[in-house]
């Protein structure tokens, strides 16, 4: 019996499972337990194209699922559209829990019926900056990586030959490579919003590197693991209070560095220079829209407020559109970089974004993505 | 039908942009982004957002009749079979494989596969692997001046990051074009004849510009002058995705531009026309002068992916899958082979068919892949910048700015699709001039007739219309129009 | 060639021709405005046909000029520059549809309140600023679009919600205006609250002698169907369309039986406090009728307590006894809905308030009314409970929960007059009793009331300025009262033999109940809210559905009557035309832009929205066109007509302008 | 042309169509005079001014803009400007951070019976934005 709350240490019982995901294979097995079970219809899952990036598809073929990739540093793609109008369970980094759980309020998904194996997370990384990072800092030809890994602060990764090679993700972050932007300053890094909060931090002694610490966030989770357990995919053994202390260790010092970032990536400007900041950061956008159909919290079509009222006839000294996203995503912003990341001409959108939301939020005492019991728009109930 | 998704590339213009391209259950398409990409880092441009816009699926025709592909392919057998004099066009607008498979064809009719830019005709053969292929895209960042010829933001916008990449590093950029731009340093109006003197370019420089069919050769010349006396490096952008791969893989002996094919068609010299992806409606500066010379033809076959608007008045249409859907490959502007994921030979099989029953060769995809991977890839393993081979050309003065409403060649004007661009660009002084009302229509008029258009104000120089769509009062590059308020 | 057509510009269908006509308004307008000169400005802007001006556009032949426009111009748009649209458009939009317009192809724009009136000194501002206002006119008409406000049928049928004496008169009211009414109590009997009262104020009349031939009078109204010991359990659909799920509670018997003889409740061998109606002096049985002059006179069985000892199945004659009864339901169509839920009276009790519950002889007014009551439990016959003796010294305590901060704000107003009431019954009664009314200030508005204040004075009750502030009970089980009185400044120690709370009112928790299900607002006192405190004092703000009565608030019983009354005219405006109008300016969903999120669900204050199949629904009855919800749309989906946001961006889009004006 | 002359803002304001409409006519019945500055658009409700609305006047070029509408409680439609004061905080702090000068925005309830209070609302205003002086936001040539 699975409880709401129960702290554990698993991993899959099949052994190719086990050896093909990272850390003993638990939530691909939870995933593909759920699957075959019916729990859902499908499972979202990233398919491995090569170490660099990695499709989201949408399956309900069980041996899909235990194909699928296990976390990809650099494949940073943010999950929560495609599950949308659809049953699925979905493995899921914070961020991607959040913007699930905003869709969620928007009537996009059926959260009762949408399964979620959060991952703990650390940070990920732009596969073409990392690309550039093992030729510049670590010396290694990219298409010789077979393996990748964050450990104690240093990210580790493995060749074709079985070398292992590890720098400080400081030093790394220092000379410009390193997380995206907004993992920098996420505080977020351990699911707590998902059903199951699953990682490897808390996993020590001979488990270590082959099995997953896994939380019960709520009776889905509970289920899910309690799914997983009878189908026979897992097996688990309650966490020893070191282990749930060491989990603790890690997520608050990632924490206090997501904080400390967040002085160092946003630093004031003063009232007279910001219109004219804003400006200059604005003044590439080419109007392609991506940032808008990228967001993995906006819920409109290809009209919405922001893309109708905005033309390119207007010769306006700031773009419509952006200052209508801005608003709307005020309350809802997550900033999970997923906006800064396909902008063609490099705009920090999530870094302007979040001068506006994050900000919004705090006042408000509102963290977007956490829950169903706040509501999508400030208007209606947070007063 | 489960979801389907596409690994491919984006044929708004020649830099190769890596995309997925998803496809659903009920066959909507959406763009997805592949982050991995190099040329792209997965980012899309307004044309690349609207791909699915853009993906319009063609219908086999013969004779103005709905066919299937096979009767389409044999309808056009019979009617290219023992016909002279059969002008053959592809502009680059699909892979490496299809176009030379349809090379096949070419060689079975005894003629060759124009690509549609008349500029290369007036260059010396050994310059064109330097305008076919441009420096790699990562090298722009790194560049000390640049000197642009084109408008980045409308024309090829996936090069603004690497500007601006280039000026975070250091670089100065000076812009020629006709609009201020944002990212450049100086935005300066220089006559060709003092580029030289006045650009202060050097071998740490680079220039960007673009070759496309309404292309002036004397203005190539001169930039390619300018780059070899320079020893700046020049890079040729161009319109469609796979216009580097098809200068590479094709003969350039013989042929012919966009423009004197037209003149071909309309002195009775050209008959039979045959396309692959290449719609002259749309690619002609005037529309309705195009449809009226292409109705001279006898024949005009189309080989297509895309319902255009060309299709109506073909006589023969072989309708092959959307591009995407395509086994393949493509050689963006750095040179870099871009494959993309699917499985489907339509076209290809198609082709060989034809070719076939023209007498030709029979082939399949693999061995038209083969073929590019050895004529190409062995020569271009990496992107890399190949050193100019030609020597410095006499030039003429490029022709004179003949009219003041000027055609910004950007992918929607090109795929002639549909954006929210449907305004022309004037200044200030033009507003006071003309009294022109804020919120209100500017009318232009030409001889090829008379239009109502939106406008909108920026900074260019004094007298100049730009237009970023076709419009039916345009009869060239530059068209002189009659400015009045509405 | 179908290429050649598509390259031309298309045409516009219909092409917009706009008259604008500009009000002198004799010199109001054009003491500060070049009139003319606005014209000529604004004839030079696209699509306008004419502009022309009048002396005043508003006269007779102002309006015969435009109706002419419209003829001989063909105009499809019109604009006036004059006053202010609040008192003028309706006066314009039906002379545009005199001529054959639709009425809101109509424009106005206030040149005179907004622009000549404010800017007297300033001719040349004033001026400009007139000719960009009717610019913004302009670009705002062109985008315009025809309206109509729908029709939608009324079933002809009301439901009245509560038979107190409010709804049994917006009942008969109904009725006799010859509309089928369905009257809903929740309790055994109609009757309400004024069936428990002694004496009414300020003619001290019986209450029940008053009230029960009027029950009766209910009862056999052809037109009324009484459905007493009843709920309302669900309310769907909207004005003129409302369908209503009824919830019957067993009563045990079967009602067309029982004759009310009352065999069954003497052989009923279990007796409990009789609280609902006696405030719990005296007793009733578990098998009992509610009170002799009940509608209708119908036992019920109180399962609760009941024994099943078959003690009154044996006794009834007519075997209309059923223990085996269940709950039925009835499913209601009705065209408009009049709440007259009542209310509670507040219950001192939680607090121990002025010792009440920690001292038998700290009573309620209501418990005094039943004490009073010569029908009641003791015949009329005034004794205090702690020994069942007459009470020589009766004091009463005004604004208990009401006036006061720690529990309701509000004054209930009756209270005041009750208590002088009971004061002078007292003292008519055993003139020898020493009455005394311990108030903060005594209220006494309308007819009668004051000269019932100052009777009571003159009978010789005795009135002390300020309440309690300690109060205690002697080994007598006297209640000794300390106040100050305020007048004096003096501190009384009063002993009194019984100590009478006047207790105002609180909104019922059951009416809370009805309220949720009708989605009627809440005031910040918890009544019910009304539409508008002066103009609409008995609509709400659904349309079909009125409140009348405590329901609204405290008030006596002549202002119930009147509200009663109230309901009943205007729920049978919609009754006696068999259609209701719906507002012509609503909100509209583009289905094809809406993604179904609900974010502008909870904003609609009239329930007009709904998400279903992830598309949003629009009640149009029940929108009033106030556009909150499109301000929360992200995606633009929903739109108000005639104030879309091209209507409006048009407008601000023509503020500014190229070059001076 | 007015080039001598000193220059007016210009102030785009929202009324509600019950309340703040209203009061403005009765600025003007009462004869109040104020700057020639203000152009009033009417809304049914202050509820259906949408930021967006907002967003567009300052980039037409308005100097300041005007949210108003019933005072709480008066709302005819029940509580619309409640709302609209919901979604004005969120403006407010944007627009703020945006770094437009806070006295270009604001917000109001006045009644229709308050006249006086609105030709005073609108002389404050112009006075505090003719100080700032034109807005950042507006485009080039817009007059």
């Amino acid at each position: 019996m699975a409880n709401v709350g129960d702290m554990v240490v698993g991993y899959a019982t099949d052994e190719n499972v086990r050896s093909r995901g990272a850390s003993g294979g638990l939530v691909t097995a939870v995933l593909a337990a759920a699957l075959e079970k019916g729990l859902v219809e499908n499972v979202v899952v990233m398919k491995h194209i090569n170490e660099f990036e990695a499709v989201p598809i949408i399956t309900d073929n069980v041996e899909e699922v235990l194909a699928s990739t296990g976390s990809l540093h650099s494949v940073p793609v943010n999950l929560a559209k495609y599950a949308v109008g659809r049953k699925v369970a979905m493995p899921a980094k914070p961020c991607d829990v959040q913007a699930v759980i905003e869709q969620g309020k928007r009537e996009m998904i059926d959260l009762d019926n949408t399964y979620i194996v959060g991952l703990n997370c650390g940070g990920s990384m732009h596969p073409i900056t990392t690309k550039k990072m093992l030729v510049e800092m670590y010396d290694i030809d990219p298409e010789d990586v077979i393996g990748e890994e964050i450990e104690k602060g240093k990210l580790i990764f493995k060749t074709k030959n079985g070398e292992e090679k590890a720098i400080a993700i400081d030093e790394l972050e220092e000379a410009g490579f390193g997380r995206r932007e907004s993992c920098r300053f996420c505080t977020l890094k351990i699911p707590v919003n998902a059903d199951l909060a699953c990682g490897n931090w808390g996993v020590i002694g001979d488990m270590a590197g082959n099995a997953t610490f896994c939380q019960v966030m709520n009776e889905k989770g509970a289920k899910l693991l309690e799914n997983a357990i009878e189908a026979g995919r897992i097996e688990v053994q309650p966490a020893s209070d070191k282990a749930i202390a060491i989990r603790d260790k890690v997520n608050s010092v990632m924490e206090d560095l997501g904080s400390y970032l967040e002085k160092e990536i946003f630093p004031e400007i003063p009232d007279e220079e910001r219109m004219q900041y804003y400006m200059d950061q604005m003044e590439n956008c080419i109007d392609c829209g991506a940032c808008k159909e990228v967001c993995p919290v906006c819920a409109c079509g290809e009209d919405s407020k922001c893309t109708m009222f905005h033309s390119l006839v207007d010769n306006y000294k700031m773009s419509m559109y952006h200052l209508v996203r801005f608003m709307h995503l005020s309350d809802s912003c997550i900033a999970c970089g997923q906006c800064s990341d396909v902008c063609p001409s490099d705009i920090p959108i999530t870094l302007l974004q979040s001068r506006f939301s994050i900000p919004s939020q705090r006042r408000r005492n509102y963290q977007p993505g956490m829950n169903l019991d706040t509501p999508p728009f400030f208007e209606v109930m947070l007063k | 039908m489960k979801e389907m998704i596409y690994q491919t590339v984006c044929p708004g213009c020649n830099i190769g942009c890596g995309l997925y391209i998803r496809e659903n259950e009920e066959g909507a398409l959406t763009v997805d982004f592949m982050k991995s990409s190099s040329a792209n880092l997965g980012k899309l441009c307004r044309f690349g957002m609207k791909l699915p816009h853009h993906y319009s699926k063609a219908t086999s025709m013969v004779d103005g009749k709905e066919a299937d592909i096979d009767a389409a392919v044999k309808a056009a057998s019979d009617k290219l079979k023992g016909t002279r004099n059969v002008t053959m066009l592809a502009v680059g607008a699909t892979t490496n494989e299809e176009h030379l498979g349809f090379t096949k064809i070419a060689d079975a009719l005894g003629t060759v596969v124009n690509t549609g830019i008349g500029a290369y005709e007036e260059i010396p053969s050994e310059c064109h692997p330097s305008i076919s292929q441009g420096i790699p895209l990562d090298d722009i960042e790194n560049a000390g001046r640049i000197a642009l010829f084109i408008d980045p933001y409308v024309q090829y916008p996936l090069l603004v990051r690497r500007l601006l990449a280039a000026k975070k590093n250091g670089a100065t950029i000076v812009s020629l074009t006709c609009c201020d731009l944002n990212l450049a340093d100086e935005n300066v109006s220089i006559n060709p004849a003092d580029y030289k003197t006045e650009l202060g370019l050097d071998s740490n420089s680079i220039i960007i510009t673009d070759v496309n069919p309404h292309s002036d050769a004397e203005q190539v010349k001169n930039l390619l002058n300018l780059a070899l006396v320079t020893g700046s490096k020049i890079m040729f952008m161009k319109p469609f995705v796979n216009s580097t791969g098809v200068h590479l893989l094709g003969k350039s002996a013989g042929q012919i531009g966009l423009h004197d094919i037209m003149d071909g068609i309309n002195d009775g010299s050209i008959k039979t026309l045959v396309t692959l992806n290449s719609d002259l409606l749309e690619l002609m500066p005037n529309t309705a002068d195009a449809a009226e010379t292409l109705e001279k033809l006898d024949d005009l076959v189309v080989i297509t992916s895309i319902d255009g608007p060309v299709n109506e008045m073909a006589t023969i249409v072989i309708a092959t899958e959307p591009l995407y859907a395509k086994a393949g490959s493509f050689m963006n502007v750095e040179g870099q082979v871009l494959n993309n994921s699917g499985e489907s030979t339509v076209g290809i099989d198609a082709m060989s068919t034809l070719s076939q029953n023209l007498g030709g060769e029979a082939f399949d995809f693999q061995a038209m892949h083969s073929k590019m991977m050895e004529s190409v890839v062995r020569k271009f393993t990496a992107p890399k910048y190949s050193e100019l081979e030609c020597k410095v050309m006499e030039t003429a003065a490029p022709a004179e700015n003949s009219g003041n409403l000027i055609s910004v060649y950007n992918p929607f004007m090109w795929c002639n699709q549909t954006d929210d661009n449907d305004f022309v660009i004037v200044n200030m002084n033009m507003v006071d001039k003309l009294g022109l009302q804020k919120g209100g229509m500017i009318s232009l008029t030409s001889d090829a007739g008379s239009v109502n258009m939106r406008y909108t104000v920026r900074d260019i120089p004094d007298g100049l219309i730009l237009t970023m769509k076709k419009l039916p009062v345009v009869t060239g590059n530059t068209t002189e129009v009659k400015a009045e308020a509405v | 060639m179908t290429q050649k057509e598509t390259i031309t510009e298309n045409k516009q269908e219909d092409e917009l021709r706009i008259g604008a006509f500009i009000c002198e308004c004799g010199i109001n307008i054009a003491g500060t405005v070049d009139c003319h000169a606005v014209a000529d400005y604004i004839s030079t802007m696209p699509h306008v046909t004419t502009a022309v001006v009048n002396k005043y556009t508003c006269s007779d032949a102002g309006q015969a000029e435009i109706k002419k426009a419209i003829k001989d111009m063909n105009l499809n748009r019109v604009l006036v520059a004059s006053c202010t649209p609040k008192t003028h458009e309706p006066i314009f939009r039906a002379c545009v549809e005199e001529a054959g317009l639709n009425p809101y192809l109509f424009e106005f724009v206030n040149i005179r309140e907004h622009c000549s009136w404010i800017h007297m000194w300033e001719k040349e501002d004033a001026t400009n600023k007139a000719k960009e206002l009717v610019r913004m006119g302009v670009a705002r008409a062109a985008l315009l679009e025809p309206l109509e406000s729908s029709e939608v049928p009324v079933t002809d049928a009301a439901l009245v919600i509560g038979a107190g004496v409010t709804g049994m008169q917006a009942a008969m009211d109904i009725a006799d205006m010859g509309h089928k009414v369905y009257l809903v109590e929740q309790g055994p009997s109609i009757g309400g609250k004024m069936a428990q009262l002694d004496k009414t104020f300020p003619t001290n009349d019986c209450s029940i002698c008053i009230l029960g031939p009027k029950m009766v009078e209910v009862a056999r109204n052809k037109n009324i169907e009484i459905m007493s010991y009843s709920e309302i359990v669900d309310v769907d659909g909207y004005v003129g369309n409302f369908k209503v799920n009824v919830k019957h509670k067993p009563r045990y018997l079967d009602i067309d039986e029982c004759t009310g003889c009352g065999l069954c409740t003497e052989k009923c061998p279990v007796e409990v406090p009789y609280t609902e109606f006696n405030e719990g002096i005296g007793t009733r049985k578990a098998i009992y009728t509610p009170f002799p002059q009940a509608v209708p006179l119908r036992a019920l069985v109180d399962k609760s307590i009941c024994i099943d000892c078959g003690a009154c199945i044996k006794a009834c004659e007519r075997g209309a006894i059923d223990m085996d009864q269940k709950e039925t339901f009835s499913e209601l169509d009705v065209g408009v809905i009049v709440v007259t839920a009542g209310f509670d009276v507040y219950n001192p009790e939680p607090n121990n308030e002025f010792g009440f519950g920690l001292y038998d002889n700290v009573i309620t007014t209501m418990e005094f009314e039943r004490l009073i009551n010569a029908s009641g439990p003791t015949m009329g016959k005034v004794v205090r409970p702690s020994d069942v003796k007459p009470p020589k010294r009766i004091g009463f305590v005004q604004c208990v929960g009401s006036r006061d901060k720690n529990s309701n704000i509000y004054c209930s107003s009756f209270c005041c007059m009750a208590s002088l009431k009971n004061a002078q019954l007292l003292k008519e009664k055993y003139p020898e009793t020493e009455v005394y009314i311990m108030y903060m200030d005594m209220r006494t508005p309308f007819r009668m009331y004051e000269e019932f204040y100052n009777r009571a004075r003159d009978m010789g009750v005795r009135f002390i300025r300020g309440r309690p502030a300690e109060v205690t009970e002697n080994d007598d089980h006297n209640i000794i009262a300390r106040i100050e009185d305020t007048l004096t400044n003096e501190i009384v120690n009063l002993e009194l033999d019984l100590m009478v709370l006047s207790v105002g009112a609180v909104a019922p928790e059951s009416t809370e109940t009805v309220r949720q299900i009708l989605k009627v607002s809440k005031a910040a006192d918890g009544f019910m809210m009304e539409a508008h405190p002066k103009l609409k004092p008995v609509d709400t703000t659904l349309d079909g559905i009125f409140i009348g009565g405590m329901t609204q608030g405290p008030k006596d019983i002549p202002y119930s009557i009147s509200q009663g009354s109230a309901c009943a005219a205007r729920a049978t405006r919609f009754l006696a035309q068999g259609k209701a109008l719906t507002e012509g300016i609503t909100a509209k969903v583009d289905d094809d832009i809406c993604v179904g999120c609900g974010v502008c669900v909870p904003m609609c204050p009239f329930q007009a929205l709904s998400v279903e199949d992830n598309k949003l629904n629009i009640i149009t009855a029940l929108c009033k066109g106030c556009g909150t919800c499109m301000a929360a749309c992200p995606t633009g989906a929903l739109q108000q007509s005639h104030f879309k946001n091209e209507q409006l961006l048009a407008q601000v889009k023509n503020v500014f302008a190229y070059g001076e004006v | 042309m007015m080039t001598d002359k000193e220059w007016t803002p210009k102030i785009v304001a929202f009324c509600c169509n019950w309340c703040s409409y209203g009061g403005a006519d009765t600025a003007g019945m009462g004869r109040f005079q104020q700057p020639a500055s203000t152009r009033v658009i009417r809304v049914m409700c202050s509820g259906r001014i949408d930021p967006l609305h907002v967003f567009n006047a300052f980039l037409e070029g308005a100097d300041a803009v005007l949210v108003t509408g019933c005072h709480i409680g008066d709302c005819h439609y029940v509580n619309g400007n409640e709302k609209t004061e919901v979604r004005y905080q969120f403006l407010e702090e944007m627009l703020q951070q945006l770094g437009l000068e806070p006295d270009r925005l604001h917000l109001n309830w006045i009644s229709a019976s308050e006249g006086e209070r609105f030709a005073n609302f609108i002389k404050d205003v112009t006075a505090k934005v003719k100080e700032l002086g034109p807005s950042p936001l507006k485009p080039a040539g817009v007059k």
